[in-house]
């Protein structure tokens, strides 16, 4: 069977949620006759019309502002920020008015919508459009945080964000647009806050997220020839957080590694770590381990951007420590 | 009723913020008598006489003033919050200018389902300074959506005057240029220019003329909220404005054109009671259940966000 | 001697730091002959006339973007951001011009500049102005972030942050500001990156910051009672992040509870926890506890919001829970 | 020189975005002869012209394309970013209007310190509707800062016209009576034209007069970035827009102005081996050392956040 690339399944599982429910709409800049600038909403203006398929001007408070209010009278909206690090640009929305629009009425409205967004670096797009800002959001309750790692899942994924009544952060890792995988089913369909183990182990526990989960893979496949067994968790999503599947690992190995693009001050494995430390203390042989980007901005040249993001080796570094604690 | 929530202040049962509008009540009315009961009316902070305007009934807004169970929010989202969504009030918000793009949203969602309805956005003269201002116009006009922008100028941010931190004149209509936008300059002191400009707005909206931008200019006859006298203020300009309170003009127009005395009277009668019963309603509430704590985060009722 | 206010403390490190040094402005909405919406910064257009303290429209990005540039060519900004929700209004420059611009461009600039703001709940100011970000700013690489817990630090970490060349991010917790304590010493200053042991113990140690520092004194002082030794200690900066006290005091104690104002998803008491799960492991006793808010938007009413933020109470708890292990 | 830049583009040398200005120097040479040394630039990431066009040699610019450790910020910053603080380039942004508040902020030490200098701060036709922009421009105005704002209208922002997405034909120029701040509208391709504006613009401010807003129409003659061959445009456009590029129109003038023929060819072969030689400059310069990554977050020259 042919093989989807990540960027194909993006348009692939808008375009079977727009198929589905009529009161999908999607808006950003560039989306619609360019196919965005990742290439990966292409066809969506052609299948759908421009009514359905609409570019914005460069107005990012303007283009989740309008998610919001359509949201709340009956649409559901999918937005698209172009780059992470401008969510900067309407952080007053995700972090003020979207996540707590609900909540502040006594229940009174929903707000069925979707910020997609190309998340984290690698690509030497230098430092204020290669951040990795899954923390940012996860910061905010009230927002539900998705970061797939596969072409599958990003269907999969997209399809429960879409079908959610709750506000949903969809990460798109840049780094994994070129990448490929086994095509989802028809109407596939991941449910939100499940996270999957995705390479069985024994010895240690790495946790990842979109990324860092081909990271971790990698290392894994290293750390056997070793004879060390590392078990793979794919979070898939940050909100909601499976950490019953990370403490059930936990209690297999006795060991965690935490892999992670965004930095590691404030980065969303602290949380994590934390709760390990905290429920998991009698589970943990050996002290807990992140490998998150180093707390600089991201430098512009392959060579210090390598130095900045966690690599295999720096995962493989980190779990050998482990393994010989 | 806005004097009795000032009442009620000042014997410090409401704590918080609140932000009165006693002065620029003629512009809510104007509005809400003009507006379809299914257009979706968008405040600030500054929305109790928005909220009533649209018929929400007095004793829940008075209720979350007061933080009580039977608030309109049960308590959970406060004076600068008021929504009801059953009365097309899909809010008030307190940043100020994030609103202006969420009212383009609804108004792109009426004219996507062809619903006919019409987003109507209130907002300060400050709040032209900020950016979301700008997006929202431009986007509103671009789109041609159905949506109403009124800016209640009273001439003042919080403290500072309007004029001491602004490029223009009249913040709002002397920018209209800027989006093509149709702009009416009006008198936000009376309630029948009010009206006349609601109604020609909302239906060229109604219709898919697009937006319209009013500018209303009016004055805050309190402080900016609670905390504040309103000292800042020189007492000429006070003065001058408090005689043009729109309430008393009101009344006296109305009288000129005929109403008995004794109606006049018997509204004021009523409406003294209506207060005086809610105030005892509201102030009756309970403390809101500390069960509503966790709730309605999410849309399935809770507020869980791990396992 | 006269005690002083938290308040007062505002005004007098910041008029303390533009009488030695010229090029200290002072710019932000209302804060001139207002004297700021929380009266913090009376006097000071008074003493130093409109071109050193200037009210500005409701700009939030044009503060923070004048203040970056005015830096960068020689002066020495202080900015106020009324509440420290709007930060979402101008975050662009906080987490992608101020802290980027010196790494970007090889070291070629400084920014010495001060972004105030006043920070925190507990007041009845309902969802959007009640929040405690400081976890927001500590996710971001390049910031410096302070939030001083009595009147003397207040005057001593502003003369720190003033003087600094780098950015700094001062958090004000609105729920402080009426509190008082014993004056500053003239021309005080305290150090960037130290934190204070303001409780000595030895059972547990609570690791608190602003406003959790005198719920954690109370705490303190109530377990007192049931004799269990409390150390407390004030981090005063998250950035720089001085573990090394932390980690001093964990290894006297074998036990730590760390109390934080943000939610718990993503604030800033994850960094710390994991970096002791991980370099303090073998220190610990027990698991380690983290009492933040709760995963939602700040309810209006008193009696809900007490429910969600940290209170003296739910520190005795999980102290109890921690000495009973 | 952008066409060398484009050459090592094709030859994937150059990774990451990057945008030319092919088709736009004669905005940033008609700024960079008019401006005094010690003024200051601010760009975007569509800065290599503007940053040449101050006297920043080079080798070091085509090295940071190359991610090199001689480029002008050591490889750290990239194409999206030059800076040359002692050329007076105050750096190059890549997040849309971002830069408009900050050269507000610099216009505002330059008149606290009255040192004379001014800010001037470029930007494109899609920057227009970001709210940054409309803050900085209020600002500038309210505080009489030595700023001009210069709008290059290349017709497009990435791949949509930007008449598809705005309220008004010309996109800074009809918006700059919002402000109260006079404007210009000039043809981006003479750099004639472009000197005369910017020396009047540059003089008001330097002497008090406060912002001006230029607003430049020309036209990219490449895509958008290195990913983007352009072919959303009509090819009529393209091409009359191509019989406009300013460098052989330019040679006209001068020729016609009685500039020899020789005098040109040698300016011309000067500046052909200035691009090779600093091709090859560049190309020489090392990969950076590793050492960079943890340098200069802070003004003491290393990164610490913790101990
Ligand atoms: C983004 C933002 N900045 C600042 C504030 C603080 N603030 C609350 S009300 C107000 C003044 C608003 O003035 P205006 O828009 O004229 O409305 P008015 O209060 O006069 O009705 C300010 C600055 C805020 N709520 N949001
Ligand atoms: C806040 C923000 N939104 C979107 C982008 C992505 N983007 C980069 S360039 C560009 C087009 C800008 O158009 P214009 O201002 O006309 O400048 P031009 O590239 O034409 O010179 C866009 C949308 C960005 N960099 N920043
Ligand atoms: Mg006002
Ligand atoms: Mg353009």
């Amino acid at each position: 069977m042919a093989q989807l690339t990540f960027r194909q399944a993006v348009a692939r599982g808008i375009a079977q949620e727009m198929r589905r429910d009529n009161n999908v709409v999607f808006l950003g800049e560039d989306i619609g006759a360019a196919g965005g600038v990742f290439k990966a909403t292409g066809g969506l203006l052609d299948e759908f019309g421009p009514t359905r398929v609409r570019d914005t001007p460069i107005s990012e408070q303007a283009i989740l502002g309008a998610a919001m209010g359509a949201a709340m009278t009956g649409l559901r909206p999918v937005a698209e920020i172009m780059f992470s690090d401008f969510l900067a640009c309407c952080w007053d929305y995700l972090a003020n008015e979207i996540p707590k629009m609900r909540y502040m009425t006594g229940g009174q409205v929903r707000l069925p919508l979707v910020v997609r967004t190309a998340n984290g670096g690698g690509l030497g797009f230098g430092a204020q459009h290669s951040q990795a800002v899954e923390n940012w959001a996860f910061a905010v309750p009230g927002l539900k945080v998705v970061a797939p790692a596969t072409p599958s899942d990003v269907v999969g994924l997209m399809a429960a964000a879409v079908r959610s009544d709750d506000p949903v952060v969809f990460f798109e890792h840049k780094g994994l647009f070129a990448s490929k995988g086994p095509p989802a089913p028809d109407d596939h369909l991941v449910p939100l806050g499940e996270a999957a183990v995705v390479r069985p182990g024994q010895d240690v526990t790495l946790v990842a997220l979109a990324s860092t989960v081909p990271v971790a893979l990698g290392a894994a496949r290293e750390l056997d020839r070793d004879g060390i067994s590392v078990e793979v968790v794919d979070l898939r999503c940050l909100v909601p957080l499976d950490m019953r599947t990370v403490l059930e690992s936990v209690r297999r190995t006795s060991r965690l590694v935490v892999v992670e693009e965004n930095p590691y001050q404030g980065g969303w494995g602290g949380t994590v770590a934390g709760i390990v430390a905290d429920e998991g203390f009698e589970l943990l042989d050996a002290p807990i381990k992140r490998v998150a980007s180093a707390c600089v901005p991201l430098p512009f040249a392959d060579r210090l951007e390598d130095e900045v993001i966690p690599t295999v080796a720096k995962v493989c570094d980190a779990v050998r420590r482990l393994a010989a604690y | 009723f806005e004097k009795r929530a000032y009442d009620l202040f000042l014997q410090n049962l409401v704590k918080g913020t609140s932000h009165l509008s006693l002065g620029q009540e003629a512009i809510a009315a104007g509005f809400g008598v003009a507006m379809r009961p299914d257009d979706y009316t968008f405040a600030t902070y500054r929305g109790h006489a928005h909220t009533l305007a649209r018929g929400v009934p007095m004793t829940p807004v008075l209720a979350e003033l007061l933080g009580r169970e039977n608030g309109l929010m049960a308590g959970k989202g406060g004076s600068m919050h008021l929504t009801s969504v059953q009365h097309g009030v899909m809010g008030s918000y307190a940043i100020i200018g994030a609103h202006l793009p969420i009212a383009c949203g609804a108004a792109w969602s009426a004219m996507y389902r062809d619903s006919g309805q019409v987003a109507v956005c209130f907002f300060g003269d400050g709040t032209t300074n900020i950016g979301a201002f700008h997006e929202a116009l431009n986007f509103a006009v671009v789109w041609n959506l159905p949506v109403v922008f009124v800016c209640e100028n009273n001439q003042y941010m919080e403290y500072t005057p309007i004029s001491a931190v602004t490029a223009v004149k009249n913040p709002a209509a002397d920018r209209a240029s800027a989006y093509n936008l149709p702009s009416m300059l009006v008198d936000g002191n009376d309630p029948d220019e009010m009206y006349d400009a609601a109604t020609s707005a909302l239906a060229k909206a109604r219709t898919g003329g697009g937006p319209t931008l009013i500018e209303a200019s009016t004055y805050r006859h309190g402080g900016h909220s609670r905390a504040d006298p309103g000292k800042y203020r020189p007492q000429g300009e006070v003065d001058a404005w408090l005689a043009r309170d729109p309430l008393p003009a009101y009344r006296s127009r109305l009288l000129m054109f005929g109403v008995a005395e004794e109606t006049l009277a018997d509204i004021e009668h009523a409406a003294m009671e209506a207060v005086e019963l809610a105030t005892a309603e509201a102030k009756a509430g309970a403390v809101p259940s500390v069960d509503l704590v966790l709730a309605d985060v999410w849309a399935d009722g809770g507020s869980s966000w791990r396992n």
